[in-house]
C-alpha cells in the first residue's frame, strides 16, 4: 500500500513539476516569439547570383531555401569552394567538396556573341536570367558586358553556335600581384 | 638575360631568425656559467642530451613532413628549447627525464602545431610542466650545492647519476642530496615552503644553510647570470623590454605587498627575484615571441598575469616554483590577450583631433 | 565571507570543471572555434548552470527530501535543467538571433552539457547549503567560461597553423586542452578545502 | 592653431609611430646636377598616367604633332589630359606594357619624334596674380598635372576643394633612399617652385604653408629658405630623417599633430599636400604654359657608370635612360621604378616614363641583396613584433600575414588591412624575410575583387529578381489577351460569317500544329541514333566545307535545304495569294515543320520520313490546303510566315500587329517574283548559319563515335 502510494506520490510531484514547468515555457514562448528564419536570406546572400542554375535549382534564391531546408551545401559552381567554406561556417557543417558532377572551373567568364553569325532568334534573350542580351527578332544580339553574370546558360539555346564564354581580360585594376605570372621580356 | 621580377622592399635590413636564436643562446650562458660553478656538470650534461634528442626529434618530424631540413633544423630554436629545459632539469636527475622533455617539447608542443612560429605553448616549458607533474620525484631531486655537498661530485660522478643513478662510488640520488649535517636538501623555495607549513617563520628560514647570506646559495648568482644575459638581449633589442619589465615588477609588487602585510610569513622581494626560475622565465621564456603576447600592451598585461600568477602559486600552491607553470598558464590567456590589446590603426578612433571628422566607415 | 571565495576560486582554478574534473568537453571542443561564439556560449552557460543549481537545491530540499524521493534526483534534475535550456534558448533566440545562430545544435544541448547536471548532482554530494550551492554553480559555470574563451581564442589562431595533416581539427584541439590541463595542474593544492 | 605654428617656429616636430632608417644612397646622384638627355626615337605614352580614368584619344595614327599639343581630351574630373612631349608623328595606338607593378599592357600612342622639338604657340602668363582662381585651376586641369610624388592624384581634384584650408603641406620630404630628384629640382629651380606655391597660395588660400623637408638635402633647404626668406606665411619644416616622412598622412602627423581619419581625404581637415615637383609643374603651365612633359627622374644604382638625375621627356623608355647613364649590368637585370622601399621591378626596359615616375633604380645584385630579390628565404614568423614597431600606420604586420596566409578577409578587415600605406618597413626589418607586403597586396586585391563580385552578385540578384517580375506581368497580360481573343473569336464563329470559317480553320491548323510539335518532340527523344553512312559523309562533307565556307555550301547541298524543299513539295499552298491570312497560317504550319525538319534531317534520314508523315499528316488534317507545286512560292511563304509568326507570338498585344503583317506579307509575296530578292539572300544565310551549326553538330558526333 505505502507503495503504491509513495509511487502516486512521486507521479504526481514529477507530474505537477512538469506542469508547472511546462506552463513557464509556454508563456515564455509566447513572451519571446521570433518570426520567421532569416536562414536562406543569410545563404542566399553567400551565393554568386549568377543564376546559373548548375545547382539543379531555378536560380540562387531557390537554391538558397533548399540549403535551408538541408540541401547539400556543395553545388554551387561558380561560387566554388570559397562559398561552400562560407555555407558550412553560416550553417556550423563540415566544408566538403564541390559536388563532382558540378565544373569545378569557376574562373569568372562572360559571354560573348559571335555577331556575324547571329541569325536573331532571341533564343539565349529567353535563356539569360539576367537580361544581360540586348536585341530582338531577326536582329544581332549582343550581351551587355556589365550585366553578364557568365552562367553560360545561353549557350545552348543558340542554334547557330555563335555564343562563346570568354574569360575576363586581366588588366592593371583587377590585376591580382601574382608576380610568377608576369611575362618577362627575354633579351638575348 | 632575363629580368629580375620582385616585390618591394627590394632592400632588406639582413637581419635572420637564427641570428637572433644564436644571440639569445649566447646569452644565456653566464647563468649556465653560474649554474656550473654552483650545481656541477650536472645540467651541462642534460644541456648536451637535451640538445641532441631535440635535433633528432627535429629531423625525424621535418623528414617525416617532408619539409626544408637544414633551415629549419639548424635555425636554432630546437637547441634553445633544449638549452632552456636542460637548465631547467636537477642537475642530477637521470638521463631520459631530458631526453624525453626534449623529444616531448619538439615533437608534441612544437612540431604537432606545425613548427617555430606556430606553437602555441612555450615547448620547454610544457616539457617541464610534463616532466614535472609525471616524474616529481626525479623532478624534485635538487642537490644542495657544491659547498654545501657531504660528498664530492666530479664530472665523471655526475655523468654517472646521471646515467645509473649512482656515483662511481656508488653513492645513490638520495646520498648525494644530503646536507653536511645530514639533511636531504631541497631549494631555498622549498625550504621556505616546507618551513612555512611546519609553522617556522620565514626569518627562521632564513637560517636555513641552503639560503646562505643572502636568497640562496648559488641560486642568487645564476639569477644575477641571467639577469646579466637578459639585460644583454635588451640592450641587443633581441627581445622586447614589456614582458621581463612587467613580470618582475608585477611580482615585486605582489611580494611586497604580501611582505608588507606579513612579515613572518612571506618573503622578501628580493628572495623571489633571484631564486627559482625567475630571471630565466623573465628574460628567456616569458620572451618568447611565439607562444608571447603580441602588442605593447598585450605584452605588459602578459608579464603581469605572469608575475601575479608565479607569486600565488609560489605562495599558496602545492608547487615550489611557479615560472614554467605560469608561462603555460599565460600562453593560454596570450591569444585572448592579443584579441582585446590590438593597438589603435592609425586613423582609427580618433579623439584628440579632427574638428571635422567626416569619417565615413 | 572568506569561505565563499575561496568556493568561488576553488572552483574556478583549483577545481575546474573542464580541465581538471573534465566535465563539459562536449561544448568544449563544440563550440569553441569562434571567441565570439564561445563568449555567447559562456554566457548562456552561466546563466543556465547558476539557475540550474539554485533549482535544483530547491528541488531537492523542498520537495523530494520533505517527500522522500531522493531516487528521484537525477530525473528531477534533468527535468529542471531541460526547463532552464528551454528558457535560455528562447531568450536568446529573441535577443540574439546571429548569436542563436552561431551556437546552433550546442544551445539546446546545453541540457546534456554533464557539467550541468555534475554541478546540480555535486551540490548534493557536497552537501552544500543554499548559497554555496549558487556559489559552486556559478563557480563552475565562471570556470568553464574562462577555459572556453581562452581555448576559442587559441583555437582561432591554430586554424591557420600550419599543423600536419592527421592533427588537422579536432585532433591538435585535444592535444591543446590536454596542455591546457597540464598548465591548471599549476594550481594543485592552491586553495585548502576541508 | 598657432601653438602648431608656434611650435613648428620652435623646430618642434611631431612624429609618426615606427619607422626604420635604411642606408641612404643619395650620394650617388646628390652632388650632379640635372642632366638634359637627348630626345629619344620613341616615346611610348601611355593613355593613363594617374590615379582615375584615362581621357579620350583626340588623335589618330599618322597625325603630326606639335610639341605640347594635347593627345587627349576629357571633361571628367578623374581624366587627365596628356600631351605631345615633343613634335613627331604618331606611329601607333597600341597596347604596351606600362609602368605597372603587373607589367600587364594597356593602350599607348607611340610618337616618333621629328627632331625638331617645335612648340605649338604658346601663352606666356607673366603675372598670375591676375587670374582667377577658376582660370588658375584650369590651366593646371589643362596641363595634365597629377601628383608627382608617386601615387598621381589628379591635381586640379586636389586644389579645387571647397573646404577651407588650414595647412598648405609642400611635401618635400623625399623619404626614400636613392631618390634626389626633388632634392636637386629644389636645388637648381627654387625660384620657380615658389612661383607654383604661391599660384597654389592664391588658389587655396591657405592660413599656412608648411614645406616639409627632411635634414639630409642641407642644400636644397639652404635653397628654400632663401627662396621662402620674405614670406611670413611659408614656414621650411626641417624634419628628422626617417622613412617612410614622405607619406601623405605621416607628413601631416608630423607637421600638424593631426591623424586623418580612415577613408577621409586630409582635405576634410583642412589640409591639401602637394609635391614639391608638381609646385614646379604647377608653375611651368601657369607660368610658361608647359604642359606637363617632362620630369626630373633620378636615374641611379650603382649598376650606372653615371648616376644621375636627368631632365626626361615623358614617354621615353626607361631603357633609353639606361643608356644614357651607362649601364653595366650584362646578365641579371633588375630594374626598379620608383624607390628601394615601394617601387616596382620592371619586365622590360621598354617602360616609358610616366607622370608619377621620379626615380630609375638600377642596382647590383650585391647592392639590393634583398631576400625578396634574389630567392625566397622566407621562414616561418616568430612573431618578434619588428614589424609592428616600425609600422607607421600602428598595424600588426605579423598578424596581418597570418591571416593573409589563411584567406581570413574578415579578420583582415578587423586588423584594418586597408590601412596599410605599403610602405614596406615591415618587410624590410623582418628577421624571418618574409616579403610582408606582397602578403598584404595579394590579401588587398582579392579582397576588393570579392566586393566587386559581391556588388556584382547584387546586382544580378536585383535584375533577376526584375526579370522573374517581368515573365510574371507578362504571362498575366498573355493570359488576359488570350481570354479576350478566345471570347472575340467564339462570338465571330457564332455569327458564322466567312471570317468565322477562316478562324475555324484557323483554330484547326493551330492544333495541329501542336500535335505535330509534340508527335516530333517525341521522335527527337527516339531519334539518337547515329546518322546512316551515306548521310553521315554527306554531313562530314558538309561539316568540313561548311567550316571553310559555310554560306556558300549551305545554300548549295545543305540536307536542310533539301528538306526544306521536301516539305514544300508536301506543303499544299493555298488558293489565292490575297487571302492574306490563310497563306500565313499555312505558312505558319509549314514554317514549324520545316524548321523541325531542316533539323532533323541532318542527325538522321529517318527523321525526315518521319516527319514527312507527320507534315503529311499534320497538312491533311487541314482541310483547305491543296498541293502546289509552286516550291519557290511556299518557301517565301513560309519564310515571311515565319517571321510574322514570331512576331505574332512576341507582340500579341499590340493591336497593330495584323497590319503590320498583312501588309508586310504582301510585300514579300510581291517580291517573290525576283528570282535573287533579298529575302531569299538572307534566308540561304539563316539556313547556312543552322547548316554550319548542325554540321558542326555532326562532326562532333561522328568524331565522338568513331573514338568511342
Amino acid at each position: 500500500m505505502s507503495v503504491i502510494i509513495s509511487t502516486l506520490i512521486a507521479i504526481l510531484v514529477l507530474g505537477s513539476m512538469a506542469l508547472v514547468f511546462g506552463a513557464i515555457l509556454g508563456f515564455a514562448s509566447v513572451k519571446f516569439h521570433v518570426e520567421g528564419d532569416p536562414l536562406a536570406e543569410q545563404l542566399d546572400a553567400l551565393l554568386p547570383q549568377t543564376q546559373c542554375g548548375q545547382c539543379g535549382y531555378p536560380g540562387c534564391k531557390p537554391y538558397a531555401e533548399a540549403v535551408a531546408n538541408g540541401e547539400a551545401i556543395n553545388k554551387c559552381a561558380p561560387g566554388g569552394e570559397d562559398t561552400i567554406k562560407k555555407i558550412a561556417d553560416l550553417l556550423g557543417v563540415e566544408v566538403q567538396p564541390l559536388d563532382e558532377n558540378h565544373e569545378a572551373d569557376n574562373t569568372p567568364k562572360v559571354a560573348f556573341i559571335i555577331e556575324e553569325d547571329c541569325i536573331g532568334c532571341t533564343k539565349c534573350i529567353q535563356a539569360c536570367p539576367v537580361d544581360a542580351i540586348l536585341g530582338t527578332t531577326k536582329q544581332m544580339h549582343t550581351i551587355i558586358a556589365d550585366e553578364c553574370t557568365g552562367c553560360d546558360l545561353c549557350v545552348d539555346p543558340c542554334p547557330v553556335d555563335c555564343i562563346v564564354m570568354i574569360p575576363i581580360a586581366q588588366t592593371p585594376q583587377n590585376w591580382q600581384w601574382d608576380l610568377n605570372n608576369i611575362p618577362v621580356v627575354q633579351l638575348d | 638575360m632575363a629580368f629580375w621580377i620582385a616585390s618591394s622592399p627590394h632592400n632588406h635590413m639582413q637581419s635572420e631568425t637564427s641570428a637572433i636564436m644564436r644571440l639569445v643562446i649566447y646569452a644565456a650562458l653566464p647563468g649556465i656559467l653560474a649554474q656550473w660553478y654552483f650545481f656541477g656538470w650536472g645540467n651541462l650534461i642534460h644541456i648536451s642530451l637535451a640538445i641532441i634528442t631535440a635535433l633528432v626529434a627535429e629531423f625525424t618530424v621535418l623528414s617525416l613532413r617532408e619539409k626544408k631540413i637544414t633551415p629549419q633544423l639548424f635555425d636554432g630554436s630546437a637547441i634553445l628549447t633544449a638549452v632552456l629545459i636542460g637548465i631547467s632539469l636537477p642537475a642530477i636527475a637521470p638521463w631520459w627525464i631530458s631526453v624525453i622533455g626534449a623529444a616531448f617539447a619538439i615533437i608534441i608542443v612544437k612540431q604537432l602545431y606545425g613548427g617555430l612560429g606556430h606553437n602555441p605553448f612555450n615547448p620547454a616549458m610544457a616539457a617541464y610542466v610534463m616532466l614535472l607533474i609525471s616524474f616529481p620525484l626525479q623532478m624534485t631531486s635538487w642537490q644542495p650545492p657544491l659547498e654545501l655537498m657531504a660528498l664530492p661530485l666530479s664530472f665523471l660522478d655526475t655523468l654517472s647519476v646521471i646515467i645509473s643513478g649512482f656515483t662511481i662510488d656508488g653513492y645513490s640520488v638520495e646520498q648525494l642530496r644530503m646536507h653536511v649535517d645530514g639533511f636531504t636538501m631541497a631549494t631555498p623555495l622549498d625550504t621556505v615552503k616546507t618551513n612555512l607549513t611546519l609553522g617556522l617563520t620565514v626569518n627562521e628560514s632564513m637560517e636555513n644553510p641552503v639560503i646562505g647570506n643572502n636568497f640562496g646559495i648559488g641560486w642568487e648568482w645564476i639569477n644575477a647570470g641571467f639577469l646579466l644575459g637578459g639585460l644583454f638581449l635588451l640592450a641587443k633589442k633581441a627581445i622586447n623590454w614589456a614582458t621581463p619589465f612587467s613580470f618582475l615588477t608585477s611580482l615585486f609588487v605582489c611580494s611586497l605587498v604580501a611582505f608588507l602585510l606579513s612579515q613572518d610569513s612571506n618573503a622578501s622581494t628580493m628572495f623571489h627575484w633571484f631564486n627559482g626560475a625567475c630571471m630565466l622565465g623573465a628574460f628567456f621564456i616569458l620572451t618568447d615571441p611565439v607562444s608571447g603576447a603580441t602588442s605593447i600592451k598585450g605584452r605588459l598585461i602578459f608579464g603581469a598575469l605572469a608575475g601575479f600568477l608565479v607569486f600565488i602559486i609560489r605562495k599558496y600552491g602545492g608547487y615550489p616554483d611557479a615560472v614554467a607553470f605560469s608561462v603555460l598558464l599565460c600562453n593560454m590567456a596570450a591569444p585572448l590577450i592579443d584579441q582585446y590589446t590590438r593597438p589603435r590603426t592609425y586613423g582609427h578612433n580618433i579623439t584628440n583631433n579632427a574638428p571635422k571628422n567626416t569619417g565615413n566607415e | 565571507m572568506t569561505d565563499y571565495l575561496l568556493l568561488l576560486v576553488g572552483t574556478v582554478l583549483v577545481n575546474n570543471f573542464v580541465l581538471v574534473k573534465f566535465l563539459g568537453l562536449c561544448p568544449f571542443m563544440g563550440v569553441s572555434s569562434r571567441t565570439e561564439t564561445a563568449i555567447g556560449m559562456s554566457f548562456a552557460t552561466t546563466f543556465v548552470m547558476t539557475v540550474a543549481s539554485l533549482l535544483s537545491y530547491i528541488v531537492t530540499t523542498y520537495i523530494l527530501v520533505p517527500l522522500g524521493l531522493e531516487y528521484l534526483t537525477t530525473m528531477m534534475f534533468i527535468l529542471v535543467i531541460a526547463v532552464v535550456v528551454q528558457f535560455t534558448e528562447m531568450v536568446v533566440h529573441k535577443t540574439s538571433a546571429n548569436l542563436y545562430r552561431l551556437l546552433g545544435i550546442f544551445l539546446p544541448l546545453i541540457t546534456t552539457n554533464c557539467a550541468v547536471l555534475g554541478v546540480a548532482l555535486l551540490n548534493i554530494y557536497e552537501q552544500h547549503n543554499f548559497l554555496e550551492s549558487i556559489v559552486y554553480g556559478f563557480g563552475a559555470a565562471v570556470g568553464f567560461s574562462l577555459v572556453l574563451i581562452m581555448f576559442s581564442a587559441m583555437r582561432e589562431k591554430l586554424a591557420n597553423a600550419d599543423v600536419p595533416k592527421p592533427f588537422k581539427g579536432s585532433a591538435i584541439a585535444m592535444i591543446t586542452a590536454g596542455l591546457m590541463s597540464l598548465a591548471f595542474m599549476g594550481f594543485t593544492g592552491l586553495v585548502k578545502l576541508s | 592653431m598657432a601653438s602648431v605654428i608656434e611650435r613648428i617656429k620652435r623646430g618642434h616636430f611631431g612624429t609618426f609611430h615606427g619607422g626604420i632608417h635604411p642606408p641612404q644612397q643619395k650620394f650617388l646622384t646628390s652632388d650632379k646636377p640635372i642632366r638634359a638627355v637627348s630626345i629619344p626615337e620613341q616615346l611610348i605614352l601611355p593613355l593613363q598616367q594617374h590615379i582615375g580614368i584615362p581621357a579620350e584619344l583626340q588623335v589618330k595614327v599618322g597625325d603630326k604633332v606639335l610639341k605640347g599639343q594635347i593627345l587627349t581630351h576629357s571633361v571628367h574630373p578623374m581624366a587627365v589630359p596628356i600631351h605631345a612631349p615633343t613634335s613627331g608623328t604618331i606611329t601607333a595606338i597600341k597596347n604596351a606594357v606600362i609602368a605597372h607593378p603587373s607589367g600587364l599592357s594597356e593602350l599607348c600612342l607611340f610618337i616618333t619624334p621629328d627632331g625638331e622639338d617645335k612648340w605649338r604657340p604658346r601663352h606666356i602668363c607673366t603675372d598670375f596674380n591676375q587670374l582667377s582662381n577658376n582660370q588658375l585651376i584650369e590651366k593646371i586641369s589643362a596641363s595634365g598635372i597629377a601628383g608627382m610624388g608617386g601615387a598621381g592624384f589628379p591635381t586640379q581634384v586636389k586644389v579645387s576643394t571647397r573646404e577651407d584650408i588650414q595647412y598648405l603641406i609642400i611635401n618635400a620630404a623625399e623619404c626614400e633612399p636613392y631618390i634626389t630628384a626633388d632634392d636637386l629640382l629644389i636645388r637648381e629651380h627654387s625660384p620657380s617652385i615658389l612661383d607654383g606655391i604661391n599660384i597654389l597660395d592664391n588658389i587655396l588660400s591657405p592660413k599656412h604653408i608648411l614645406i616639409g623637408i627632411e635634414d639630409n638635402k642641407p642644400e636644397a633647404i639652404k635653397a628654400l629658405q632663401q627662396a621662402t626668406a620674405e614670406n611670413e606665411k611659408i614656414n621650411v619644416c626641417v624634419l628628422p630623417t626617417k622613412y617612410p616622412t614622405g607619406g601623405e598622412k605621416q607628413l601631416i602627423q608630423i607637421l600638424t599633430g593631426q591623424e586623418v581619419p580612415a577613408g577621409v581625404l586630409p582635405s576634410s581637415l583642412g589640409i591639401v599636400m602637394q609635391n614639391i615637383a608638381t609646385c614646379f609643374a604647377i608653375a611651368d603651365a601657369v607660368i610658361n604654359d608647359i604642359p606637363l612633359i617632362k620630369r626630373v627622374v633620378t636615374v641611379s644604382g650603382q649598376a650606372l657608370e653615371k648616376p644621375q638625375n636627368v631632365w626626361s621627356l615623358l614617354g621615353t623608355p626607361v631603357g633609353f635612360l639606361l643608356a644614357q647613364c651607362g649601364y653595366l649590368n650584362k646578365d641579371k637585370k633588375h630594374i626598379i621604378m620608383g624607390g628601394p622601399m615601394m617601387g616596382y621591378s620592371l619586365p622590360t626596359d621598354q617602360v616609358p616614363v610616366v607622370k608619377t615616375t621620379n626615380c630609375i633604380l638600377a642596382p647590383t645584385e650585391k647592392e639590393i641583396s634583398s631576400p625578396y630579390s634574389t630567392g625566397s628565404k622566407e621562414v616561418e614568423c616568430i612573431r618578434c613584433g619588428q614589424c609592428s614597431d616600425v609600422c607607421p600606420s600602428q598595424l600588426l604586420p605579423q598578424e596581418l600575414q597570418w591571416s593573409a596566409k589563411a584567406k581570413d578577409q574578415q579578420q583582415l578587415a578587423i586588423l584594418n588591412l586597408f590601412d596599410c600605406i605599403e610602405c614596406g618597413a615591415c618587410a624590410y626589418v623582418c628577421p624571418s624575410q618574409i616579403p610582408l607586403v606582397h602578403y598584404y597586396r595579394i590579401a588587398k586585391s582579392e579582397i576588393r575583387q570579392q566586393k566587386q563580385l559581391d556588388i556584382k552578385a547584387e546586382h544580378a540578384k536585383v535584375r533577376f529578381e526584375a526579370r522573374k517580375e517581368r515573365l510574371a506581368r507578362d504571362k498575366i497580360a498573355r493570359e488576359e489577351k488570350h481570354k479576350a481573343a478566345a471570347d472575340a473569336r467564339k462570338a465571330r464563329m457564332n455569327s458564322g460569317s466567312t471570317a468565322g470559317n477562316n478562324e475555324k480553320s484557323a483554330v484547326a491548323a493551330a492544333l495541329a500544329r501542336v500535335r505535330a510539335k509534340k508527335a516530333g518532340q517525341v521522335e527527337s527523344a527516339k531519334s539518337a541514333v547515329p546518322a546512316t553512312p551515306e548521310n553521315g559523309q554527306k554531313s562530314q562533307v558538309a561539316a568540313a566545307i561548311a567550316r571553310a565556307k559555310a554560306k556558300k555550301i549551305a545554300a548549295k547541298t545543305n540536307p536542310a535545304t533539301e528538306a526544306t524543299s521536301t516539305v514544300n513539295n508536301v506543303t499544299s499552298k493555298t488558293e489565292s495569294p490575297t487571302d492574306d491570312k490563310k497563306a500565313k497560317i499555312a505558312a505558319a504550319v509549314a514554317k514549324a515543320k520545316a524548321k523541325k525538319l531542316a533539323e532533323k534531317s541532318l542527325t538522321s534520314i529517318e527523321n525526315i520520313s518521319i516527319v514527312k508523315k507527320e507534315v503529311n499528316e499534320a497538312l491533311s488534317s487541314d482541310a483547305e490546303t491543296k498541293k502546289s507545286a509552286d516550291d519557290k512560292k511556299t518557301k517565301i511563304a513560309a519564310a515571311v510566315a515565319k517571321a510574322k509568326a514570331k512576331k505574332l507570338a512576341s507582340q500579341k498585344e499590340k493591336s497593330i500587329t495584323s497590319v503590320e503583317n498583312s501588309s508586310a506579307s504582301n510585300k514579300v509575296i510581291i517580291t517573290e517574283t525576283e528570282a535573287k530578292n533579298p529575302a531569299d539572300v538572307k534566308k540561304a544565310k539563316i539556313a547556312a548559319a543552322v547548316a554550319k551549326a548542325k554540321a558542326k553538330k555532326i562532326a562532333s558526333q561522328q568524331e565522338k563515335s568513331e573514338s568511342t
